[in-house]
């Protein structure tokens, strides 16, 4: 058998309880795909919406305390501040006075913006040109189409380079697609196309095991499995 | 003159606050004031950051009244908006209960521990059953592209599941070669034109020329 | 590092960043200024016309939405994408107007509603039809997820939509749409910017708009100056990529890392 | 023609059996696990060849940045990796970008780990911060000042006082960040503190990123492992039983490849499936 970090059923009636209200609750959810929409789906689905509205208020309010209010009091005066900002974000519910909430936005959009322009280029645009056009070292046949390739791999290299050339003509978008270059944006399509294949084949790997989860936790209420 | 300060002023914000961050990342160390801990970039940073952490009442307050129309308008809906309100009430009395006397009462544990965790993971996981029945019906080869697409899907599933290779040792390779290489190209590609995109919107952003951020910015 | 350049060994990178700037404002004061900037012709706008002439000679309406955008206009995300989905949507009204095909757009987004009826309407009069124009009929609001998807799913197995139109910032909900427009053999037109979901668009539509695609093709449809001089700026900035991609690539076949060592800088 | 109405049969059945076929193809197998062999794929090598450089008191961050939805996916991989950081002697950093049910993912991961947290001591082995919001300019902040976000841990203790963080504030004083994510916060770090403006001495090198979240990433990321911007890259379950074959501690997520195999040759038999019926009726329309 698998040696898994078994942890013990519970004894206690409470925590017992528990284990079976979180399977109602799940069961709940799921007699939405497996039977029909219905009232207890609906209950279900609105105990997370009020339990994950609740949790994020106090954390974000614990966190609050800590970054903000204690070093206020404790003599930190330039943090009045970022809270006056805070409050004024609720200005967007007046209508009259909205343009008030603009400012804490602003800093929120100009900080945030500011931070992705300046680091985006480095490793999304640059790094990814340095990697295409990068040689492969003889030896470090790691991802080969064909395993120890004495002198690197390069049908793995010539792929990615012609590939991202390709794709990136197919992403002119203010020019035609017409005569010779043609021919480079199918191509292109086609390598994008191979890429969302692969994105699907992964994207169904976590959704499947997030569902294999839940019917695993089905058999470990049922003690079939070890908790 | 008024509208100065309702529009204007607003761009010059984002823009000076943007130009810090920038100077920051490029210049960061050589220009003295802006870098570094309790420098600008790190104050406006904290700045942010409590912002951030008062906002979360804007949600509360839209989710409150939504649900509160649901009441007063008698809908079908109206009864789950009730049992939404109160569980909300009860669940944030027991966090106020904790945030002030820092003691997690054992109903707050309770709830978290089984409510909140098996309402999440089972939420999150539903598409699952969509793919399936969406592949039986749906995830035709009626194009060239859905046939590339299909068929390198089919690789990289046989090559995540284990038992693709007691099947056939092909699939290992050739699957796990798309994973490693095949989808390189075209993931790239997105990666450095959603990195021009990105550039794009957040210099029409700077310049005032994107109105989604400010709502009413005519 | 030159003693000259107080540069933290990035310089490559803020070359790049002032060059798209130069670039970007450059063509769109262009753009502004009366030189036409025109995006490419999409397979999937041109069937937008084509799915409408369908639907007039069957009779069948027409389904239309933007998707879930994480219910908010501005997410940072995907509110661009909602924004694109609308102007085109204003465009697919017009046609619909024009050939008496009725269009039914469905969304969970409470704060896009505004913009929603005010770009129907708008089309609706462009054909000289506002009377036929009823937003309680044409537009379809439900302010949760799951709502959402059963209104979807009942008003296509009762109407069978002779064309599906999904375009926007779409979550899980496009494999579900996808399917349900799939299995009653509608046209379907599909588009995203958020990669997670473009296999299932591709999967389950005819023709589909990809990442930056849809953003062109809603500045195309709305003529917006901004966006679509910063897009020429844009691919300026890919031929650029293209040719340091062609010689890197030449370059490495003779194993000479100049061009490398330059771009490490 | 008896052989057309199959293929619309298949058409019109019930999507409802599809989905009971599909949880009980995911929940059986767990009631006798066979655990196949895996291939191990180079970006789980490569992450295992990284952390097994950690050397005694060297500190490694955990972000954790998936929520409490994303156990299936994202659980198995955080443990084996604490296991792994234990074994070698390094110290811990625990915190989140974004996600408010952190204090429960971090329990889950205490509670599997009972022979590690028994020997470990908090505040010295390691430290355990909790939430901060999920922006990227918290973790450009994070790389100068900690104590900005975080002047005491989640027990109250303040940083100060916390022994592992006497000479930490930021992130020249860390080795690795993992970070265990449904989005895109390792980007954050890769942008921030592998490439960002870090104030370094000579002797220091910035933290390099690894990348332990959703199936999915290993799309999303792959370029960054091979422009060298991520030294790992433990993908979903399947990286996870990688990862968990690799340090000898098999758990959850080699239990949950059986469901895998079976879902996965369920799914692709569908696909083929479709597209037979779809030639077949195409056939007989011409």
């Amino acid at each position: 058998m698998i040696g898994n970090i078994a942890v013990a059923y519970p004894t206690d009636p409470l925590a017992i309880a528990g284990l079976w209200i979180a399977l109602f609750l799940m069961l709940a959810i799921y007699s939405y795909p497996l039977w029909k929409e219905n009232p207890v789906y609906r209950f279900a689905e609105h105990t997370f919406i009020a339990a994950a509205l609740a949790i994020g208020i106090i954390v974000n309010l614990t966190s609050l305390m800590n970054t903000a209010v204690t070093p206020l009091m404790s003599g930190n005066l330039l943090m009045i501040i970022p809270i006056l900002l805070g409050f004024c974000m609720y200005f967007l519910l007046v209508p009259k006075q909205r343009w008030v909430s603009r400012y804490p936005i602003a800093i929120l959009v100009g900080s945030s913006l500011g931070l992705g322009i300046a680091s985006n280029p480095l490793p999304s645009i640059v790094n990814q040109i340095i990697s295409t056009v990068t040689p492969p070292k003889a030896g470090t046949a790691v991802w080969a189409m064909f395993p120890g390739a004495p002198t690197g791999d390069w049908f793995s290299f010539a792929f990615v380079a012609i590939g991202c050339l390709c794709a990136t003509t197919y992403f002119l978008l203010t020019y035609e697609h017409i005569g010779p270059v043609k021919p480079v944006t199918i191509a292109g399509r086609y390598f994008i196309m191979l890429a969302l294949g692969a994105y699907f084949g992964n994207t169904v790997l976590f959704r499947f095991s997030m569902l294999a989860e839940r019917g695993k936790y089905l058999l470990q209420v049922l003690g079939l499995v070890p908790l | 003159m008024s509208q100065i300060y309702k529009r204007e002023m607003v761009f010059i914000v984002t823009g000076v606050v943007a130009l810090v961050m920038m100077l920051d990342y490029f210049f960061g160390k050589n220009i003295p004031g802006i870098s570094g801990a309790g420098n600008i970039s790190s104050t406006l940073q904290t700045w942010a950051l409590i912002i951030q952490l008062m906002a979360i009442g804007l949600g509360a307050i839209n989710l409150i009244q939504v649900h509160y129309r649901q009441i007063s308008r008698k809908t079908n809906m109206a009864v789950y908006s009730a049992w939404f309100m109160g569980f909300f009430a009860l669940l944030l009395l027991l966090g106020f209960y904790k945030l002030a006397t820092g003691v997690e009462l054992y109903p707050y544990t309770w709830i978290f521990k089984n409510v909140y965790v098996s309402l999440g993971t089972t939420l999150y996981a539903i598409t699952g059953f969509y793919i399936f029945s969406a592949a039986y019906r749906a995830f035709r080869a009626r194009n060239i592209d859905a046939a590339i697409l299909l068929i390198g899907g089919i690789f990289v599933l046989l090559a995540n599941a284990p038992i693709g290779e007691v099947i056939w040792g092909g699939f290992p390779l050739i699957g796990n070669w798309f994973n490693n290489v095949g989808q390189v190209p075209g993931m790239r590609t997105f990666t450095v034109v959603g990195a021009l995109g990105l550039l794009a919107f957040g210099f029409r952003a700077l310049i005032g020329k994107e109105r989604g951020f400010y709502s009413e910015v005519q | 590092m030159g003693v000259w350049i107080i540069l933290d060994t990035k310089f490559v990178a803020l070359l790049l960043l002032i060059a798209a700037f130069a670039l970007f404002y450059g063509y769109m004061t262009l753009a502004k200024g009366g030189m036409k900037i025109k995006a490419r012709a999409f397979p999937a706008v041109a069937a937008i016309s084509e799915a409408i002439g369908r639907a007039a000679e069957m009779g069948k309406p027409v389904y239309y939405s933007t998707g879930m955008g994480q219910g908010t206009l501005n997410n940072q995300l995907n509110g661009p994408q909602t924004l694109a989905g609308i102007s085109i949507l204003g465009y697919t009204t017009r046609l619909c107007a024009k050939s008496g095909v009725k269009i039914t757009y469905f969304t969970p987004i409470a704060d896009s509603l505004p913009l929603v009826e005010e770009t129907m309407r708008t089309s609706y009069m462009a054909e000289g039809k506002p009377e036929e124009f009823n937003p309680a009929v044409a537009i379809n609001f439900q302010n949760e997820q799951s709502p959402f998807l059963t209104a979807s799913l009942g008003w296509i197995q009762r109407e069978k939509p002779a064309a599906s139109i999904l375009l926007g910032g779409f979550y899980y909900e496009s494999v579900v749409l996808g399917e349900a427009g799939n299995t009653i053999g509608a046209m379907q037109i599909g588009g995203t910017a958020n990669t997670h979901q473009l296999p299932f668009l591709v999967a389950t539509c005819d023709y589909t708009l990809i990442m930056e695609e849809l953003y062109a093709a809603s500045a195309e449809i709305s003529g917006n100056p901004d966006v679509l001089g910063s897009l020429r700026g844009e691919d300026i900035l890919k031929f650029f990529v293209l040719i340091l991609l062609g010689l890197g690539f030449i370059l490495a076949l003779v194993n000479n890392n100049s061009l490398i060592s330059l771009l490490k800088v | 023609m008896s052989g057309q109405n199959i293929w619309d049969k298949l058409q019109n059945v019930d999507r409802r059996v599809f989905y009971w076929i599909l949880f009980v193809a995911l929940t059986v197998p767990f009631l006798s696990p066979i655990g196949l062999p895996i291939t191990i794929t180079p970006s789980s090598q490569a992450f295992y060849d990284g952390i097994k450089t950690i050397e005694k008191g060297e500190v490694v961050v955990l972000s954790i940045n998936s929520g409490v939805s994303a156990w299936g996916d994202c659980l198995p991989a955080m443990v084996a990796s604490v296991h792994k950081v234990y074994d070698q002697g390094g110290k811990l950093i625990v915190w989140s970008i974004g996600y408010t049910d952190v204090d429960i993912t971090w329990a889950k991961i205490k509670e599997k780990l009972p022979d590690v947290f028994s020997k470990w001591k908090e505040g010295e082995d390691y430290v355990y911060f909790g939430y901060s919001p999920p922006q990227e300019t918290n973790v450009a902040l994070l790389r100068d000042n900690i104590r900005a976000i975080y002047p005491k841990d989640v027990r109250g203790v303040a940083t100060d006082q916390i022994p592992l963080m006497k000479d930490i504030n930021g992130a020249n004083k860390i080795k690795f960040v993992l970070s265990s994510d449904t989005g895109d916060a390792q980007m954050y770090y890769v942008r921030q503190w592998k490439n960002g403006p870090v104030n370094y001495e000579k002797t220091e090198k910035p933290p390099t990123v690894a990348e332990l979240g959703i199936a999915m990433n290993k799309s999303g990321d792959m370029a960054y492992f091979l422009s060298g911007d991520l030294f790992g890259l433990v993908a979903g379950s399947r990286g996870a039983a990688e990862l968990e074959a690799l340090t000898g501690y098999k758990g959850d997520a080699t239990i949950t490849m059986d469901s895998i195999s079976v879902s996965h040759i369920l799914l692709v038999l569908a696909i083929i499936l479709t597209n037979i019926s779809m030639f077949a009726t195409r056939g007989n329309k011409k």
